[in-house]
């Protein structure tokens, strides 16, 4: 380490973070529980479990199965709702200086301009964020996901959009066609910036039985197995939109990994998985990816931001 | 395994912390492994009931693996030792059956939820399946040295999965086994004998750690008595610290409302009768079985 | 092991394999590599490198990047062209007893319907099936991947089939919205079975230098990463086209790996990276299956076949 | 490590096999390590610029790692050895430095093509970069064996990662060593020097293994003295045995048709002269360096 300062803040589509690293929806949960490890400060943001209108009690176990280098889970949005959040968990998330991002989950355009509306007229001070979880299934179209659909990712984020100030980040899947096209869409909704990306649909069986390893059959992907996946959808959105903030997320596990996803095209990454490997995973991160960063001679972490040299 | 530098403790002054431990030791118990490992920190916070998160390098594993704390200890030449049993069944433990003395093991804890010891002076029985009596005798000890009575009833699918039957016969005033095979104790399973047991004893409070379906059954006995019930589950951990909501299990709360709980950080102990056990699904791993001592 | 019989032997869309263990396009050359591991007639069926009209050279290196439990490979479809393959590498095979499965690709319709033709004009002998590619830029259509678009994927399966009379297997890719609707397509267009899945499209970049570990930026991962996407893509298309034989592909390694494809619904499956770890992975494969087949009581592998059960 | 039976051998009367290999030794030799494996059947088979593919358990790896054959011995105490160099950089690696003496590894080769023996009486000079020296001095005794000179021109970033200095002298006529931080013998690139060591040895042959920029630079200065070489050159490779097509690099054929050859079955020895340099990304790992003889 040398005693070269180092700039690690970034501003992410107009949102200022003390440093890159966040942590990601639903690996986090509200904040509450990770204390014993980590000042919550000190997180870049805290991006907490997508809330809904109503309380959700999730689905039935099994929730998780490990797979190789990765985890599928399928939770089903466990949560208090919307209500309950703000007089339990925002009060603890403020109290404790967190910069927070909301993410919000529903069934149809009008449950997330609900919610977003709710907590930002309670959470103003606190939440310098919305992160629109578009991977959810749409009641009114079918159970579609929206994050599948230009259209319907569009409905959601334009209902948010005018109903709140703060920036809104659109969280994609990457379990489509083009993902440019979906980024497309929710930035003519007037998405502030993207988060790439949610988990990847998969599944496993138990051989012995032929059950579901996990009780909703389909699960999300997640961990270092889908950081290609990621990186790919990073740099892709990245090459075709250069002016839109991403927020990258997908398997990171350490500096080099962080570095990755700036180089492709990230501003910031969030950190799910390997929290729960690593509960003092965003501080190490954090130091680890400072030493980096003078070491190599950078005085400012923005200076990575897309910075892949293509072979031709 | 990665080298890494024993004695490294990241936390607070009390609650979880993250420590590298040096193994001190590693012995056979029957079907079972266990490991003693110098942990003075997380040992002098831990109690009964526990848990920590042993960080594995099985290639192509990623998470923690949970176990159970068999036993702390305060003092002694190495300052604290820590103490878990474990059966090697998947990449994991396969992995940490291959730690040597000397290994340095990445451990988080204690988490979650002790058992809770009696106020008044009632008799105690420890109801253990397979792995799951390991943590009971160091549980027993201590009920010991609050002067209560203690029965216990050890059960697994064979003797060699018979876990601690010394340790059960040294902390009880009445120790009973039973396998699933008949080859050590009696045949059958443990709620075929407990009931027995609680009448001999006169005992107001059982104490249950094994595999759900056992930990159901055990419940159903329990209120059959009338007697207090407290169970350390086990649910499927991603995380153990409270953050992934993976673990959970429904439980009622005063006003017989269902929620679901996370084992990790409000249990693996909890009142057996609060748990919705049918709403439950205990039997993930032998569907067709519903009660299983041993998995 | 027991002595008990057990019948391994499937029937994949009407080609009759003794056992369900195939090797996958891309990951056993042309099985000349192999005869110094096994005996390539004892083989399920042999699906070769995918053969293109004229000879391509592929892509500069680096041509691969270990990723967590995966790897990315960006190859360029390096083969010796249809006419070099038909002259140099079905003779060892017609030789060898093997069973193949010849994949074509190509940059338009009639490329793929020209391959088709001359290879089953000079090996219908030998060549029990085809595997048709879709995996590959369409160069009459801004390049997009034939396999993305469900006409585009009907327009050349449709030509192969018109072309000739053996099976005819589609090879999709999950990286769609809806796998559902490309099976669909290439259902319609005739195909009488699907291989699922390709690669995943990834990246991966040298923290270092900002360099794509491949030279060619992207590239398909493979191995089992993304077994559980592959499995979810063979149950949801089992689930939605039951009658649809598949050739399930992506991460095998094991014969419980093996199991949980046929669960799922495959009727038989293809190895691809495992081939590099061990050669031998084929036999060991087919040994192990009828170990764990016997030890279950089952005297049929077919027996398996789309026998997962639901939690609720 | 896995447990496994060590002495299997599956595989043909010829050719390459898949053993399972007891480490009989590990050992530091500079910046590299040493392993000494039990392998008769593989190493009986195995020549000088051969490789093995080695299965490694990192947490997350996957793919075999190939390293040379740095030597092979077909009688002695344990019926057969087979000698490894390598540098511990990534996490395969680093998984290999922590075997002990008794594990087992699992093995595949010998693979590849050997370094072809000079038919008739010439001098032979030997360049190898870093680690790449280790395959050659077995190279050098067949040599020596032969009734051939031989000289040996050696480089490396630093004298600690100068591999087989003692070696390099007992098979030589004359040795010569480069480091580029002149930390021993001469600063400096093996290129620096080769030119000399062949005007005073009139050598006729050069047998190189190293990095690839080396082994281009290498090239350079046998065409410019109009003779032979040898080159075993290092690719990336997923499968070693021939059926991936991740290893190739661009070879001029007679008619001068440039195609992309498989390192790992028609290779990794090439004749260097037929190597497309210019068209091939050799420099990989440090693209703005245009030589380095240690990576
Ligand atoms: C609170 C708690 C205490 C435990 N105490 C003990 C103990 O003292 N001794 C002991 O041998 N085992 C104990 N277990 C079970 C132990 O965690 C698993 O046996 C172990 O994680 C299996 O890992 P594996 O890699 O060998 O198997 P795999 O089956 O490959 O594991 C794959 C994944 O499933 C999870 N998993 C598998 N089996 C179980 C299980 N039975 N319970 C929870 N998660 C599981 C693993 O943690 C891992 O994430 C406990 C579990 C919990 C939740
Ligand atoms: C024919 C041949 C002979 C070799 N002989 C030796 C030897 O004698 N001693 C030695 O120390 N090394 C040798 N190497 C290089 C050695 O294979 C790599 O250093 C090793 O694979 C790195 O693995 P890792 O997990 O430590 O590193 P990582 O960088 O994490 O490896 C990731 C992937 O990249 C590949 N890779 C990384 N570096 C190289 C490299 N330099 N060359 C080829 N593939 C690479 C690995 O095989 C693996 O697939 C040889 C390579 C080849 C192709
Ligand atoms: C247990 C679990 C729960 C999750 N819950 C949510 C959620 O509520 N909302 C959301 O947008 N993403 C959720 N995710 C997805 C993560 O935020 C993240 O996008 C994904 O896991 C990929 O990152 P990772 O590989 O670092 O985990 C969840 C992931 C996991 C593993
Ligand atoms: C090096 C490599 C080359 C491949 N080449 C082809 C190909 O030519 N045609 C094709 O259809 N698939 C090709 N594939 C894809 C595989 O056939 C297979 O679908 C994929 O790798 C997933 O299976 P796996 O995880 O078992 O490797 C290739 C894969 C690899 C790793
Ligand atoms: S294991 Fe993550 S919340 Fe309990
Ligand atoms: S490494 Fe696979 S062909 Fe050479």
């Amino acid at each position: 380490m040398t005693d070269r300062l180092v700039n690690l803040g970034v501003s992410l589509a107009g949102i200022a973070l003390p440093n890159p690293i966040l942590t990601a929806s639903g690996c986090f949960a509200s904040g509450r529980e990770a204390q014993w490890f980590i000042d919550i400060d000190t997180i870049g943001a805290i991006v907490v479990k997508s809330i809904t209108r109503v309380p959700r009690n999730g689905l039935p176990t099994p929730r998780m199965v490990e797979t190789p280098s990765g985890m599928l889970n399928a939770i089903g949005l466990q949560n208090p709702g919307v209500d309950a959040w703000i007089e339990h968990d925002l009060p603890f998330l403020r109290q404790h200086g967190a910069r927070v991002i909301a993410s919000i989950a529903g069934d149809s355009a009008e449950d997330f301009r609900y919610v977003a509306g709710k907590l930002m007229a309670a959470g103003a001070d606190t939440i310098v964020g919305l992160e629109v979880n578009l991977s959810c299934p749409n009641v009114e179209n079918r159970g579609l996901v929206f994050a599948c659909q230009p259209d319907s990712s569009y409905t959601v984020v334009r209902a948010v959009r005018h109903e709140v100030t703060v920036p809104v980040l659109a969280k994609l899947t990457s379990d489509v066609t083009s993902i440019v096209a979906i980024a497309q869409a929710v930035v003519d909704a007037g998405a502030n910036g993207v988060t790439l990306i949610n988990t990847l649909l998969g599944m496993a069986i138990d051989p012995e039985t032929g059950r579901p390893e996990l009780y909703n059959t389909f699960g999300g992907l997640s961990g270092p197995a889908i950081r290609p996946v990621a990186l790919r959808n990073v740099h892709q959105v990245h090459q075709a939109l250069p002016n839109l903030p991403i927020l990258g997320c997908g398997g990171v596990q350490s500096a080099t990994d962080v570095v990755q996803f700036l180089r492709a095209g990230a501003t910031a990454v969030s950190v799910g998985t390997q929290q729960f490997v690593d509960p003092f995973i965003t501080g190490r991160l954090t130091h680890d990816l400072e030493e980096w960063l003078a070491r190599h001679g950078h005085s400012d972490v923005t200076e990575l931001i897309g910075t892949v040299t293509p072979w031709h | 395994m990665t080298a890494r530098r024993a004695g490294v403790v990241v936390g607070r002054e009390t609650g979880p912390v993250n420590v590298t431990c040096e193994v001190l030791e590693r012995r056979k118990e029957g079907a079972y492994w266990r490991l003693v490992l110098s942990a003075r920190t997380l040992a002098g916070r831990s109690e009964p009931g526990q848990f920590v998160q042993v960080a594995v390098e099985g290639q192509h594993t990623l998470l923690r693996r949970p176990f159970s704390i068999a036993r702390a200890t305060r003092q002694g030449a190495e300052g604290g030792t820590l103490e878990v049993v474990f059966d090697a069944h998947g990449p994991g433990t396969e992995w940490l059956t291959r730690c040597s003395p000397h290994d340095v093991l990445d451990v988080i804890g204690p988490l979650g939820t002790p058992f809770p010891l009696p106020k008044r002076d009632v008799g105690c029985v420890l109801v253990g399946g397979g792995y799951g009596s390991a943590p009971l005798y160091w549980l027993g000890e201590t009920l010991n040295r609050m002067g209560l009575r203690v029965d216990s009833v050890i059960g697994a699918a064979s003797g060699e999965r018979l876990h601690g039957v010394m340790d059960a016969k040294r902390v009880s005033a009445s120790a009973t086994f039973t396998t699933d095979d008949g080859s050590y104790g009696t045949q059958g399973r443990v709620t075929d004998v407990l009931g027995t047991v609680i009448e001999r004893s006169g005992a107001q409070l059982l104490y249950a750690c094994g595999p759900n379906p056992m930990l159901a059954a055990v419940t159903a006995v329990a209120k059959h008595y009338g007697i207090a019930v407290q169970v350390a589950v086990e649910e499927k951990m991603a995380c153990g610290t409270g953050v992934c909501f993976t673990c959970v299990l429904p439980v009622r709360d005063k006003t017989g409302t269902v929620t679901m709980r996370r084992a990790c950080l409000e249990g693996p102990v909890f009142d057996g009768t609060a748990i919705a056990w049918d709403e439950s699904r205990y039997n993930v791993s032998s569907p067709v079985e519903t009660e299983a001592v041993d998995d």
